[in-house]
């Protein structure tokens, strides 16, 4: 049983706020749920839409099947959206969203309460009983404008017109941007520098809400250049540290990841995804900047790139990445998307309670701060903590910090530096397989399309070809070991990418030798659908 | 201690007497010499954290004071001084430079101001004079010079000082004075590059400047004497502001987030903003 | 002509009335329509040339100003305007800000100062006042705001004008001399933000602002001028030295280095610059 | 017959001007010679040295043999560089060095004088009839000096020591970045941005010089990011444009990079690689950024990139990009390193005499900047030549160049923005082969190794194994056609480069499925020598 409603005006008619509402009163009344949205780079205006999607089991991915419910608030959306209406579903015109305003106004004094009613009467269509709200505390809705809502939906008999029991054993719901902030602060996360920039702008606000009254901060940077260097900082000033932006101002901070690197000062850089080039298109999503960020920064040094593909994968690898930016000694990377950023989603796995911190050494006077070790892994300090003086330097260096020219040096710090890498092994994080255990098919992807692929192999089990799922959420480094267990030899291999060029596809080729059969692209801006995705995929197949 | 041989400056660069005026400075501070840290971007004046016994994070071109807002806001309890060249604090790190007053925090920062990218061979800096050439210029700068006294000033920095490597007692005391100075303060050095400046030599700057013995009475006095510059260069605390307050600041390592705060992220709403 | 459903600008929003007075004032120039560029940035000021028949390089937030200058430049025949948000020329762009004005040419900078990020939604922007809160910095704004007109005086523009968005026969007589003046030439013109500005109202520009009769006398009257803020907010034109020079620059466009050049580069010696 | 000189001291003490003066008159008197240096980043003190290699026949590498002859300015140069004396090499003392110091002060009136008699020294020992200079026009050095140098070769026996022949065709002589800035001239590039950095700033000093008094400009930016925004706007205002940089500041103009492949606007970008990562070794060299600079910027879009193998090679690509950047509307990259701009060579090959120009046709005001055609090439018009109005943009866009969220569009532009890549290909750059034509061994290289390579590859020849070598200066786009006439196939590959991951075998890898069998890699900021190269060859080969 699920029920996907799409809501559908002109940015600033409140369907922003009609998600934002209904996802919360669908976690607290613990629904299954998956929200997204397709908005504009503009304030006011244009034409966006948000959809949700109600279910009685884990739902995490957009169906793609005709709309069970579309409430047109101007009438564009009605040209636009009423067509992939369900034979039998609901539509609500403009019209009746009008007469709602008309009540909002008469009876609670302004049209903004057509928001919430319009909530309540989604739910009512749900089979939510009324009188659940009563036992829920916080629930900042006005159950009067709730109400309201119940009586049009009765009004025009649309109660109950799809009965949903709410299922989720957990109220948690989380935006992908809160996510990854929620797994950076359990990862011991106490900076973070940055300049807005859509999709990742959320995080900074996430961050900075704590911050008010925690052991955190956030500063608002001039720009990216300054964003990146702020942090790298406080890195070395003693906290772990963080930046987040798109790829834009990524390639503002692409000298500063170069310089983590040389330094060795641990960082955390999340890049969450728009299409590009250049500006693109702001508001939308894509998986475009893979190689970009893999080669981000001039000169070598080791790195680690995750992308998450569910929001509980997103809060732990967030976390985790702290732990491995200190233990190797060198920038990490989180690359998410729009989709992942502005997806709504219940979590129903756990969250770690602990909070892990970075530990330091007490050091003397003799401390080195690139001290040659057979891990390449020198101690860290930090400055002011004892005797220990720490110097660090953009040039080459001696282990002391200092700026060196001694070419035979050059060469050791180089190896110290790549041999770092090993520790980046010890750490990986191993590719998910799901479908069919004996698969004759698998559909390679990465990041946020994991669950999109998930479903549609699920749906399209049964077909006659045994296909599986295998999702990369470490996507460098990729070593044989990873892909081992899942002995792909001999199977037809088909990836899935947000992109125009296939990049992920080209990573394995170069790192393990892996062929793709097939390559399933999308770039227009907006993610799959299951639909869509488990059709190519038939074509494919048969 | 560290060996004048091992120091990569030129023979005579104003950058030495700078660099003793400095680490006698740093020795008598009543501060920790641990709990002080020397940020610096890239160029001849970017290496004088090599040469003092100091903590440093010797960064990238132009990006000295960034690190040193970083620094300071993760760890007020150091004292943090940003050292740098003119091309690197007024070139290619300006934005820095004028947005990072506008924080209001407790940090000094210190321009080797020699009118000339020293290290990549003489070419025109921010502050070069009118009408000097070099070899990527050979028909003279076209610019108007920058003042970097005036674009503090302007910005809202709360102590700003001129310097000169030729007066090294003055400049000790200018910049204990900066340093010791609770919020933003500038000093630019006016350094002699014998090896690439022909023009703004030690006898060319010992000819004009001349001492100021209090800072002068408000921004827009303190502009008019910034401004002089061809036949008299006033040297010494040009403006201070001592109502001024820097920002205040938490103390953040060592402390670590509770869980409550863990359980208000999870109950935060999501916001109408990416 | 665009009609005014196109336009992704919020209702009421303060850009209307600025892209009203510059769609005029392009249309009454003394220049043939297609010799006149405007370049912007990212923003939502920055959307302007699309608004207009024009000429345009709609760039990368923060650089409307390089890409001006290299137009400029390369061709000197063409009027170029710059047009950008706060954000954009003082933020993310603020160290073109200061060193094109250095440069001395005939260019124009137009800015839609709202004091707020307006396009990512409402965050602090470098003219934002003290103290203002938003979702990214629920505490308030500590940062000294940026006053871009005392800026631009002090790194030397010839003409540096203040417009309001409220007062459109004004601002469309200050833009027409900005663009006409012989120099590098800024307007900063106060443009409310409907969505989220909600302190520096239509109404809050309206009780303070105040038209200047003729710029200020020099350059330190024309910075006392632009200080005021919180009471009085003086509008028009204040600060313009005539007697400043722009740069001369020479034709490049459809004219070609010849053989003689080549040979010049084929016997110029290597130099000891890298 | 050949003659190789190491001159070593510390900066300022005027080896810098011995090369200088030295290649100067070695290319007017027609001598076959290559010269490269070994310096420091500062600008007084520390240790430097100047190698010179006088043949007969054309030489294009540093042998890597112990040295004819040793000129020790101080007494490190004696003690690094004197135990790498031949048997029969001449070892010119501080001490002696000195004395003609003393010559110069009493005799000329200051010190500075050595430099040229150190200059006449060495034309002696290579038995260079003292009377030859009087007939050369335009010899700027002081003939006193130098016969005052030719005294003191004959009072120390070195005179016609080994005696050289003269027989260069020409007297063309370039260092890397020379090159570069002819050819670029040649491209008809009228317009250059830059910020100073070593090695690339002399590409800016060759243009400003010629600026001066042509129509050409070079304007020095308050940044790169500037630079890279600037040359965008010449250029889309109708000039050719170029700009140039090393690692980190190509690190700043990412963004630009980006720009330029969204709005379709022509653009050269020099890399002048140097050590990195961050500051690193400022003035030695290295191959460290190929990754970085194929991936540079954000999102997708077509792009170049060319590795001059020769200084040749750098003039011809160098004009060529400028038209392959036109003809595609994308910005097209040319990589070299410190080791290629800072060698200076004669060059026998021919300069092509025409100078290739941008051509604009005339437009009405239906103009759209970005019609969509079958090519997905638009022409391009400049602003103010017609009626036409050109309007370009950041943000994805419609044919006309205004701001747009159709995502349908949007796909549409996006291979537009592909398809340009077919252009490329009709422009391919083939890699050129040396050696032996039926070899079973074949050394893969690119940029800047590739006569290193070849004059290894020359010197194992004949040692069993039949050996060829295959240089890149094409590296990407890289294609099948490539590399069908040298068939790889079944035969043993090995690499060179200049860095320490392998970058183009990876490359190579992903892009041609060839799988490398050994790399050879060097990473301490030297090149290769052609005896280091063979050594490690023939182990390979044995
Ligand atoms: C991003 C970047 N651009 C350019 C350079 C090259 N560079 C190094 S130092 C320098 C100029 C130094 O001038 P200044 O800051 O005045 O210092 P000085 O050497 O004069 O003391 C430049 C341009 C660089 N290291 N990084
Ligand atoms: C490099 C980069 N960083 C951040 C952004 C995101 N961004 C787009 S517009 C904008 C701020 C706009 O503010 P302003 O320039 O004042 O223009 P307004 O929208 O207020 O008119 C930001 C931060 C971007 N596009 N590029
Ligand atoms: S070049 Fe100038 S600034 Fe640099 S060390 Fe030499 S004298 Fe000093
Ligand atoms: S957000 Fe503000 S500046 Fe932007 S269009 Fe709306 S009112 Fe105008
Ligand atoms: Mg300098
Ligand atoms: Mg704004």
């Amino acid at each position: 049983m699920e029920w996907s409603v799409l809501v559908g005006g002109e940015a600033g008619q409140g369907m922003f706020s009609v998600e934002l509402e209904l996802s919360e009163l669908l976690s607290k009344l613990h629904y299954h749920f998956f929200a997204t949205k397709n908005y504009m780079s503009r304030i006011r205006g244009g034409h966006n839409f948000h959809m949700v999607r109600i279910a009685e089991d884990p739902v995490h991915a957009l169906s793609g099947e005709p709309w069970n419910m579309v409430i047109a608030l101007d009438s564009e959306t009605e040209q636009y959206h009423k067509t992939d209406l369900s034979a039998s579903g609901v539509f609500l015109s403009p019209g009746q969203v009008k007469e709602m305003e008309q009540v909002a106004r008469e009876r609670f004094g302004g049209v903004t309460a057509t928001n919430t009613m319009l909530v309540g009467l989604i739910l009512a269509a749900i089979g939510c009983p009324q009188d659940k709200f009563s036992g829920i505390a916080g629930i900042a809705s006005n159950p009067d404008h709730l109400s309201a809502g119940f009586e049009f939906a009765r009004r025009w008999g649309l109660a109950g017109r799809c009965p949903i029991e709410p299922k989720a054993p957990t109220h948690c719901k989380f935006d992908g941007n809160q996510a990854l902030a929620l797994g950076a602060l359990l990862g011991g996360c106490q900076f973070m520098a940055g300049y807005p920039m859509t999709p990742a702008t959320s995080i900074m606000h996430y961050i900075s809400t704590v911050a008010l009254d925690h052991p955190v901060h956030f500063e608002q940077a001039e720009d990216e250049i300054s964003a990146v260097n702020m942090a790298l900082g406080a890195s070395y000033a003693g906290l772990r540290s963080l930046v987040a932006t798109s790829g834009g101002g990524f390639a503002l901070m692409q000298e500063g990841i170069s310089l983590a690197g040389m330094t060795e000062t641990p960082l955390i850089v999340i890049v969450a995804q728009r299409p590009g080039p250049a500006t693109g298109l702001p508001t939308r999503t894509e998986q475009g900047d893979l190689n970009f960020v893999l080669h981000a920064g001039h000169g070598e040094f080791p790195r680690a790139i995750y992308a998450p593909g569910s929001l509980h994968e997103a809060m732990i690898l967030a976390r985790k990445s702290f732990h491995v930016a200190d233990g190797c000694q060198t920038p990490i990377f989180i690359l998410t998307d729009q989709y992942l950023a502005d997806s709504v989603q219940m979590m129903v796995e756990e969250i770690p309670s602990e909070i892990i911190r970075r530990e330091y050494g007490s050091f003397d006077s003799s401390y080195s701060r690139y001290r040659l070790t057979a891990s390449g892994l020198s101690p860290l300090a930090c400055p002011g903590a004892g005797d220990a003086l720490v110097r660090v330097d953009s040039d080459e260096h001696d282990e002391e910090g200092k700026i060196t020219e001694d070419l035979s040096l050059r060469t050791r710090m180089v190896e110290k530096r790549m041999k770092k890498s090993d520790f980046l092994k010890k750490e990986t994080v191993m590719p998910t397989f799901t479908g069919d255990p004996v698969s004759d098919v698998i559909v390679i992807n990465w990041g946020s399309n994991k669950l999109i692929v998930e479903e549609a192999v699920r749906r399209i089990a049964g077909g006659g070809v045994r296909t599986g799922a295998l999702h990369f959420s470490q996507v460098y480094p990729l070593t044989q070991d990873m892909v081992k267990p899942f002995n792909l030899k001999g199977k037809r291999i088909i990836s899935v990418e947000n992109n125009a060029t296939g990049q992920f596809a080209g990573l394995l080729k170069r790192e393990l030798g892996i062929s793709v059969d097939h390559q399933i692209l999308k770039y227009n801006g907006e993610c799959f659908t299951v639909k869509e995705l488990s059709q190519i995929l038939r074509k494919y197949l048969s | 201690m560290i060996a004048r041989k091992e120091i990569a400056w030129c023979p005579g660069c104003g950058n030495f007497p700078i660099r003793d005026v400095l680490e006698s400075v740093l020795k008598e501070l009543p501060v920790p010499a641990n709990k002080v840290v020397l940020t610096s971007g890239i160029g001849q004046a970017a290496k004088m954290p090599h040469y003092l016994e100091v903590n440093y994070f010797n960064g990238l071109h132009g990006r000295a004071l960034p690190l040193a807002v970083g620094i300071k806001l993760a760890r007020p309890d150091l004292t943090v001084i940003a050292y740098s060249g003119d091309g690197c604090n007024y070139g290619e790190g300006g934005n820095h430079f004028i947005h990072t007053i506008r924080r209001r925090l407790d940090i000094t920062i210190l321009t080797s101001n020699n009118q000339v990218y020293g290290l990549t061979k003489g070419q025109s800096s921010p502050t070069t004079d009118r009408e000097v050439k070099n070899l990527l210029d050979p028909q003279g700068n076209e610019n108007i010079p920058l003042n970097p006294v005036s674009l503090a000033i302007t910005m809202g920095a709360p102590f700003v000082a001129r310097g000169f490597a030729g007066e090294k007692d003055h400049l000790k005391s200018v910049i204990r004075e900066a340093i010791l100075f609770k919020g933003t303060a500038l000093v630019d050095i006016l350094q002699p590059c014998v090896s690439f400046n022909r023009i703004n030599t030690y006898g060319w700057y010992r000819e004009r400047v001349y001492k100021v013995d209090k800072p002068a009475e408000n921004r827009y006095e303190a502009l008019k004497l910034a401004d002089a510059w061809n036949t008299k260069i006033p040297i010494g605390v040009l403006f201070q502001d001592d109502s001024a307050r820097s920002r205040e600041l938490k103390t953040l390592c060592g402390k670590s987030i509770t869980k409550e705060a863990v359980e208000q992220m999870v109950c935060t709403k999501c916001v109408m903003m990416r």
